[in-house]
């Protein structure tokens, strides 16, 4: 059966660390902007989380939502690109092909979650600080759009050990760079596909909702609202 | 102008001959022999150990081979060689269970850093001036060791310090050995956000001086008091791992985190329930709860002997802290103290726990005791626990008194290790002043860093993923665990490890010290330590030492299978009576508590340095790359402060200015701000860059341990500049918004 | 049309004056600096910004490469393929992974320690070795950075792909040509007879 | 006033061999524009797009609203002419020629600017559907490959429009010049001769063409907006974009082709042909245009905000109340608040009143596509993303010289082609002069071109 790749962000785990964001620079070779191009509003973080306040002192409540790309089905970036440099896979994966990208960057204005980002200047690493890039992910060059993969290097890498080996590429023998640095199990990431996969349960949760739902992008991020004590104790 | 920039003019201007000679140059560089054998393009996976924090937490570092530009005999040239790609948690260390937390991931800089110092380094300008010129190992060796020599022979053995941060594992035993049998005082250990408070209190409480272990997987209720334990706290990996499972881990049960500060800790953004308490009062708070879990007999007989009676009046059922009175002290309401009672005694299994702020008051003892008696009364579970050791060597502790020393009897020679006192100790320990008096002073930072600008020599350490590293859990694991792990990637520079230069220079003095100290290299040293584990019931059961010796180094370390706590030592102590916390500055003239914080992005400071910390996102305030204050928006109405002005703000201490941070999360009588920047030599990424708060901080000290009372300082602020002169990077909400981004669904 | 001419001085001077704007512009950006000014590592690939000359890039551009690059030691395939060694004796790795090790002069050398010493060649690889130093291989085949392909060795050779059909016949090459452009439709041409992904991503990530 | 068919002919030639020193001011002040805006897209192809002042989440600003404003600028001249031919309103005459090399040029450069925008426009060429062995086509999907046919054919379709009632022009020039001037308009005039079988082909040609042109006009603007309300994207996502970008293309055309012929009339001295009532007549028809860019405006606004889903309202509030006030109000002044007073008080539809409330219709019709891209991309849904955009030095000399290239382009048009069609001119004259119209095609009346 063929796989589709998703993942579960559970808000009530999700404790903010941000360690996600991290393993996202290491393992995707992000460039750092630096200051002055991180105020001009191009710093490139693949997964953020985002934080929105509720209330006031002395009840201020705090809702952190990490966002990556949605993977859409229904994605808003694909059809716009002129080029197929943003297309879907036949693993319902949202893929960006950066050789294939000219710039136009429409994809990016029609992404409702703002997750693609650009190539405004071509990436630059202070030496030796190269000489921690990824070999098995490209290093985008200027002028390319670029967003979350779903760390496809690491589905590739394991779908070609499964080949070696002559099996069935199971869930749960890779997990994507944010997920496996999630000490909260606040992500899940794996085969939706496979019903009896974690991310397949979690997927289908009372708790789950898509990221603005109401537009129609059938995004194959789920995420799960946080519960309350009262709820889960009393209720 | 850029080097960019000039390439792109002179492609401009059609001189492409120059630079395809250029092109050519760099390639001509010559290519070393491989030192190592590795398949290209296949990635190996190594266990090494985190050292950034505390904590210990397990690393697997992926290695794969590239080619990196190194000097070999002089010269310059390319080698092929395994580098470390990324960190990972490993999955079998009982702390990190396979998580890393952002701090972690990103000290894999800290091999690749552009500032690193690749060789041995003299100053030739005057102190702190960062002018220094290159020494070769043989000579900077001789010269280290000729600096011993002269002292030892003089008599003066004991006018030796070292200076270094809290380092548990061999590293600090061999430190301490070094200098006992050379004679000099023991070692003084220094970071800023010491723990001796909740130590000292955890010792009299619960007979531990160590930091507590948290089942929070089996907790269903957690009242924590100022400690920020998913964020920067003890043991953030292990804790938020057991955090998931008490939030979403066990169906149908969802535990509850109740925090208790006065302004948001990354923590209390995630609380289920967050109370403003007035700072310093959190100790009152506690016993105002336990006054009436003791009144309405909520708890089991028998409940909180141990710890409560440290409290004046406990027997008698704390008659002082009625919960109106303890309304009027802490601004917390009577009927919220009443339910948290309720609540606390009414879950399967609760927890209280301090940490941070409340502790570092001049009454922390007090809170600490206070909140470790509400503690014993409420967890019924053992939620709190104490990691098991694997020696019994208690943990080396951090101390103010290090920096003390220095400065009432500065020592002939100093050797620093990883400690950057002059930024981060309050300026009444005079640091700066004091290392102005040593005459010699030896760092083997990799980093040139306020402290290690006052060297005169400076020994490189290896970056520790190129070291043999290891540790001892304080906390974080039921079971005893000792992280031990080979170097993961051959040296990239001319470098030595710390503890080889140690051992070295051991063997060269001879005496006491060649004896005490008989191993040639530091990985022979971990060995004899480590061997006598085998005996004992752990993660590695073997037949032979060497056995033992390799499966200790594949594993990442060991760890005991039984995860009993010996019961801790009675320390007797009279009860303690309620105190009010005191603050430095009247508050007629300093209108505002002042809270330093430690940072969720850089720790204490220590990790400014790292590109992709700086760029990281604080996750409250989304400011990246800058310095800000966290004021509350009706404090910023009052006083006309808008988001990202600048804003002074002035203790009897001094004055820092930072950017405006409008936070609901905050009370309106404090203002907050985060540590780590404000270094005014700390590399390129570092240097220069907004304000360190702890440049201001009063000299109170918690009263019975002599820790520094780092949130007893009271300021005033005013505005003093436009967002022009600020310059806070937001990563939300560009530069237009407020930051009540409020959500649209 | 005297008028003119001083008019068309007048032009000259404009025009040389938009120019000298343009260079201004370029000489000193009105960009500030990066998180450093310090020697950066750029990128090589795409167009003219990461490549070191206009020329270059171009070069790159239209997919021009040396077809038979010089080698500091004129190796022979043919020789040592005729001696019978399988390819993977000196390039470990092309079985198990993306990548195919270049041998170095420890590779060379654990046979020519014994072996046809005395020919120049050889002598020059055990000078190498002498000094501490690799041989210098110059790189013949490579995709361009910015056609970012995530080119894996071993998935073809366990699907029975034969060597020379990239790499062209060695046994019949002394140091390696670059006979065969491998260019996209090379690839797809193959991928589309043997009936495998052509998926963007199978490749380009 | 006498005119005569000799005094046309002299006075629509007389530009092509005579040249002011103010001309050649302008030709240089054009140049010095365009030159300026070739060295920074130098500078940026160099150092990458990072030079103009985009960012997350605003990814088009000054390129897009530059490329809609000169798409929009293009439907002064095709389309008005098109109409005005098809309809016969004789009145036209002088000014079809200057409007449909408005058309050709602006379309032009709205066709370049998206070439500069690209992040790589080296690959700009990946757009044009050709076979090759990757098997790759353009994505026929995307609205941009719809924009690439719709301008390429535009482009097409207008200069052919405009070049074939110039063929008697060209023959007219070439039949005066002499040396290498007669051998190049003698290409030019592709053998033109005057013959009635020539007269029937181009009346004919020129019939169809004004048919189709005006739907290819009307679909390309419409494409145009697609750009935009394809997307999810909040106050982009509506379905009253393509009459609205129609509406405003025109009625930013007309204000462009006053202007032009106002310029045209007080340097060329063409006085005589283009007459107040071409001016009258233009202000009547940018009245209504007027009229009707506010009703879709204010359509446009009120189901926006009558609506109410918050993520179109913060767009909405961010452009009426808060940081793009200003300009919201700055446009609605120069778009309807000068305009209509102007031209709707017959006394004050003079010349210089229909120059003036078109030289603030352009400035406030540029605005409007500002207002359009910008805010809408500052302000996408998740607020915690949202961005704000500055432009830089780079992307105001850009915009510079795109109205550079565009003045130096009508300079150099007018140097080479009489700006108003001579022969249409002389028709107009024999009909006013009341000789019996007579189709030419009808190969009655030999309208003999200057011998």
């Amino acid at each position: 059966m063929a796989h589709k790749w998703g993942m579960v962000v559970d808000l009530d785990r999700c404790t903010g660390c941000e360690a996600c964001v991290v393993a996202c620079h290491a393992e995707n070779n992000i460039p750092t902007a630096g200051e002055d191009q991180a105020a001009r509003g191009r710093a490139k973080h693949w997964i953020r989380v985002e934080r929105y306040w509720e209330g006031d002192f002395p009840n201020p409540r705090v809702r952190f939502q990490p966002v990556l790309c949605q993977q859409c089905d229904e994605a808003p970036c694909e059809p716009v690109c002129p080029t197929y440099a943003s297309y879907h896979t036949p693993e319902g994966l949202n893929s960006q092909v950066y050789n294939r990208c000219i710039g136009t960057r429409f994809c990016a204005n029609a992404c409702p979650y703002n997750v693609r980002f650009f190539n405004f200047y071509n990436p630059e690493w202070d030496k030796p600080l190269q000489l921690q890039l990824n070999p098995d992910v490209s290093v985008r060059s200027v002028g390319v759009m670029e967003k979350c993969t779903f760390c496809v290097q690491r589905i590739k890498a394991a779908e070609i050990q499964a080949e070696a080996e002559k099996r069935e590429l199971k869930d749960g023998e890779f997990t994507t760079a944010c997920a496996q640095s999630c000490a909260s199990k606040a992500l899940i990431f794996g085969d939706l596909n496979d019903s009896t996969s974690e991310v397949a349960r979690l997927a289908s949760s009372n708790r789950g909702t898509k990221l603005l739902g109401e537009l129609g992008t059938k995004p194959n991020v789920t995420y799960l609202e946080r519960g309350t004590w009262e709820d889960a104790n009393h209720g | 102008m850029e080097r960019r920039d000039f390439i792109k003019i002179s492609a401009l201007s059609g001189v492409m001959a120059t630079l395809e000679g250029c092109r050519s140059a760099e390639k001509q560089l010559i290519r070393f022999v491989p030192e190592e054998e590795l398949i290209p393009g296949i990635a190996t996976i190594k266990p090494s150990v985190c050292t950034v924090c505390s904590a210990g937490c397990g690393l697997l570092v992926r290695v794969m081979q590239g080619e990196a530009e190194v000097v070999r005999h002089g010269q310059q040239g390319l080698i092929k060689m395994g580098l470390a790609k990324k960190l990972e948690g490993n999955p079998q260390h009982p702390v990190n269970q396979g998580k890393l937390c952002a701090r972690g991931q990103a000290s894999l800089q800290l091999l690749y850093h552009p500032d690193r110092i690749t060789h041995p380094i003299k100053r030739i300008g005057p102190r702190g001036s960062g002018e220094f010129q290159a020494i070769s190992w043989d000579d900077a060796l001789k010269e280290v060791s000729a600096h011993l020599g002269t002292l030892q022979a003089s008599g003066s053995a004991n006018s030796l310090a070292f200076l270094s941060r809290p380092l548990s594992g061999q590293r600090g035993e061999l430190i301490t050995k070094f200098l006992k049998t050379y004679g000099a005082p023991p070692p003084g250990w220094y970071q800023p956000f010491d723990e001796a408070v909740l130590r000292q209190a955890n010792l009299l409480s619960f007979g531990h001086a160590a930091l507590p272990t948290f089942d929070l997987a089996s907790a269903d209720y957690v009242i924590c008091f100022g400690a920020d334990f998913l964020g920067t706290w003890n043991s953030p990996v292990a804790q938020s791992i057991g955090y998931g499972e008490m939030r979403q881990g066990r169906p149908g049960r969802r535990a509850k985190l109740v925090q208790i500060e006065a302004r948001m800790s990354q923590t209390g953004a995630n609380a289920d329930e967050w109370i403003a308490c007035r700072p310093g009062m959190e100790g009152v708070l506690a016993l105002g709860i336990a006054h009436i879990i003791l009144a309405e007999k909520l708890a089991p007989q028998g409940a909180g002997s141990r710890p409560g009676p440290l409290i004046a009046g406990w027997q008698e059922g704390l008659p002082g802290y009625a919960p109106e009175a303890v309304e009027k002290q802490t601004g917390v309401s009577a009927v919220v103290i009443k339910r948290l009672a309720h609540e606390l005694t009414q879950s399967g299994s609760a927890v209280a726990m301090i940490g941070g702020p409340p502790l570092a008051h001049t009454n922390g003892l007090f809170n600490a005791l206070a909140v470790n008696a509400l503690e014993s009364l409420v967890d019924k579970q053992s939620v709190l626990s104490f990691t098991p050791q694997v020696g019994d060597a208690a943990p080396v502790q951090a101390s103010l008194a290090a920096l003390h020393g220095l400065s009432a009897q500065p020592p002939q020679m100093l050797l620093l290790y990883e400690a950057n006192p002059v930024f981060s100790a309050p300026p009444s320990a005079r640091v700066r002043e004091a290392l102005a008096k040593i005459p010699y002073i030896v760092s083997f930072g990799s980093f040139i860093d306020e402290t290690s600008a006052q060297a005169d020599l400076i020994l490189p350490d290896h970056a520790a993923l190129e070291s043999w590293v290891d540790n001892v859990a304080e906390s974080g694991s039921s079971r005893a665990v000792a992280s031990l792990a080979p170097p993961a990637v051959l040296p990239l520079h001319d470098t030595r490890p710390m503890a080889d230069v140690l051992l070295g220079l051991g063997r060269q003095l001879g005496g006491e010290v060649a004896k005490a100290l008989p191993w040639a290299t530091y990985d022979a040293m971990l060995r004899a330590a480590f061997v006598p584990l085998r005996t004992r019931p752990g993660s590695i059961d073997v037949k032979t030492d060497d056995d033992f010796w390799d499966a200790a180094q594949t594993q990442g370390g060991w760890w005991s299978s039984t995860s009993t706590t010996p019961p801790g030592a009675a320390v007797k102590r009279a009860p303690l009576s309620a105190a009010s916390p005191e603050f430095a500055g009247a508050a007629a003239d300093f209108p505002f508590y002042f809270l330093p914080y430690v940072s969720q992005s850089f720790g204490d400071g220590s990790l400014a340095h790292l590109p992709w910390l700086q760029e990281l996102p604080d996750v409250l305030t989304s400011a990246m790359w800058s310095s800000w204050v966290e004021i509350n928006p009706k404090t910023g109405d009052r006083l006309g402060i808008k988001q990202g002005d600048l804003v002074e703000i002035a203790s009897q201490q001094g004055t820092v200015r930072a950017a405006a941070v409008l936070s609901p999360g905050i009370a309106p009588d404090m203002v907050a701000m985060p540590v780590g920047q404000g270094h005014e030599n700390f590399t390129r990424f570092a240097s220069g860059r907004g304000a360190n708060p702890l440049s201001i901080l009063a000299p109170l000290t918690e009263q019975e341990t002599g820790s520094l009372a780092w949130a007893a300082t009271r300021v005033k602020i005013a505005r003093a500049g436009g967002p022009e002169q600020a310059r806070l990077v937001l990563f939300a909400g560009g530069m237009s918004g407020f930051p009540h981004e409020e959500q649209p669904r | 049309m005297r008028m003119l001419r001083g008019w068309r001085r007048g032009l000259l001077v404009v025009l040389v004056c938009a120019c000298a704007w343009g260079v201004v512009g370029i000489v000193f950006p009105r960009r500030a600096t990066r998180a450093s000014g310090a020697a950066g590592y750029v990128t090589p690939g795409v167009f003219t910004p990461a490549h070191p000359s206009a020329f270059a890039a171009v070069k790159d551009f239209v997919d021009i490469h040396p077809e038979h690059p010089v080698q500091p030691i004129a190796y022979t395939h043919k020789v040592h393929l005729a001696k019978g060694l399988p390819c993977t004796f000196c390039h470990v790795g092309v079985d198990q992974g993306p990548e195919a090790r270049i041998p170095g002069v420890t590779v060379c050398m654990s046979c020519h320690q014994s072996i046809a010493t005395d020919r120049p060649e050889i002598k020059k690889i055990a000078a190498y070795q002498a000094r501490g130093e690799e041989i210098p291989w110059v790189r013949v085949y490579n995709y361009s950075e910015s056609a970012h392909v995530r080119f894996n060795h071993a998935p073809h050779i366990r699907a029975g792909v034969d060597c020379a059909a990239c790499h062209s016949d060695l046994t019949k090459q002394t140091t390696a040509e670059r006979k065969i452009d491998l260019n996209m439709g090379f690839c797809i041409n193959c991928h589309t007879q043997k009936k495998v992904s052509i998926d963007c991503e199978t490749c380009h990530y | 006033m006498q005119t005569t068919a000799e005094q046309i002919e002299q006075d629509l030639l007389r530009p092509l061999f005579h040249s002011s020193g103010k001309y050649w001011i302008a030709v240089a002040i054009a140049t010095s524009l365009l030159l300026a805006g070739v060295a920074a897209f130098g500078y940026q192809l160099y150092a990458g797009i990072g030079v103009w002042g985009l960012n997350s989440p605003v990814f088009w600003a000054f390129d897009i609203t530059n490329f809609v404003f000169w798409i929009g600028i293009s439907h002064a001249g095709t389309l008005i002419s098109a109409i005005l031919r098809l309809t016969n309103a004789t009145w036209r005459r002088p000014v079809t020629r200057c409007a449909e090399a408005i058309t050709v040029f602006s379309v032009l450069i709205g066709a370049i600017i998206p070439l500069c925008h690209i992040g790589r426009p080296w690959l700009a060429y990946w757009m044009i559907p050709y076979p090759s062995e990757r098997h790759i086509w353009p994505n026929f999907r995307s609205p941009l490959a719809w924009d690439f046919f719709a301008i390429s054919t535009y482009l097409t379709g207008s200069t052919t429009f405009l070049y074939l009632p110039t063929i008697p022009d060209f023959a007219a020039v070439r039949d005066v010049s002499t040396g290498l001037r007669k051998k190049i308009y003698r290409v030019l005039a592709l053998g033109w001769q005057g013959t009635p079988r020539q007269w029937q082909r181009l009346e004919v040609a020129m019939h169809i063409m004004a048919v189709v042109i005006v739907p290819v006009a009307v679909s390309v603007h419409t494409i145009v907006s697609w750009d935009f309300a394809m997307t999810l994207v909040p106050m982009w996502h509506s379905s009253i974009f393509g009459p609205y970008f129609v509406a405003g293309a025109i009625f930013s055309g007309i204000a462009a082709l006053i202007l032009a012929m106002a310029l045209l009339r007080k340097f060329l001295h063409l006085e005589q042909y283009l007459r107040p009532i071409h001016f009258e007549n233009l202000g009547k028809l940018l009245l209504t245009m007027s009229l009707l860019w506010f009703y879709f405006t204010f359509a446009e606004r009120l189901t926006a905000w009558y609506g109410n889903s918050p993520p179109e309202m913060a767009v909405f509030w961010e452009s009426i109340r808060k940081n793009f006030a200003p300009l919201f109000w700055t446009m609605v002044v120069c778009n309807f608040i000068i305009p209509v007073p102007i031209l709707a008080i017959k006394r004050l539809r003079t010349i210089t009143g229909t120059a003036i409330a078109s030289a603030t219709v352009v400035v406030g019709m540029w605005l409007e596509r500002f207002l359009i891209v910008v805010p809408a991309l500052e302000h996408k849904f998740l607020p915690y993303s949202w961005g704000t955009y500055r432009p830089t030095w780079v992307e105001d000399t850009l915009m510079a010289s795109s109205f550079g290239m565009m003045a130096l382009l009508y300079l150099l048009f007018s140097k080479f082609v009489p700006m108003i069609s001579i022969w249409e001119m002389k028709v107009g004259l024999q009909s006013h002069a009341g000789v019996p119209m007579v189709a030419p095609a009808e190969g009655q009346v030999a309208l003999e071109g200057p011998q």
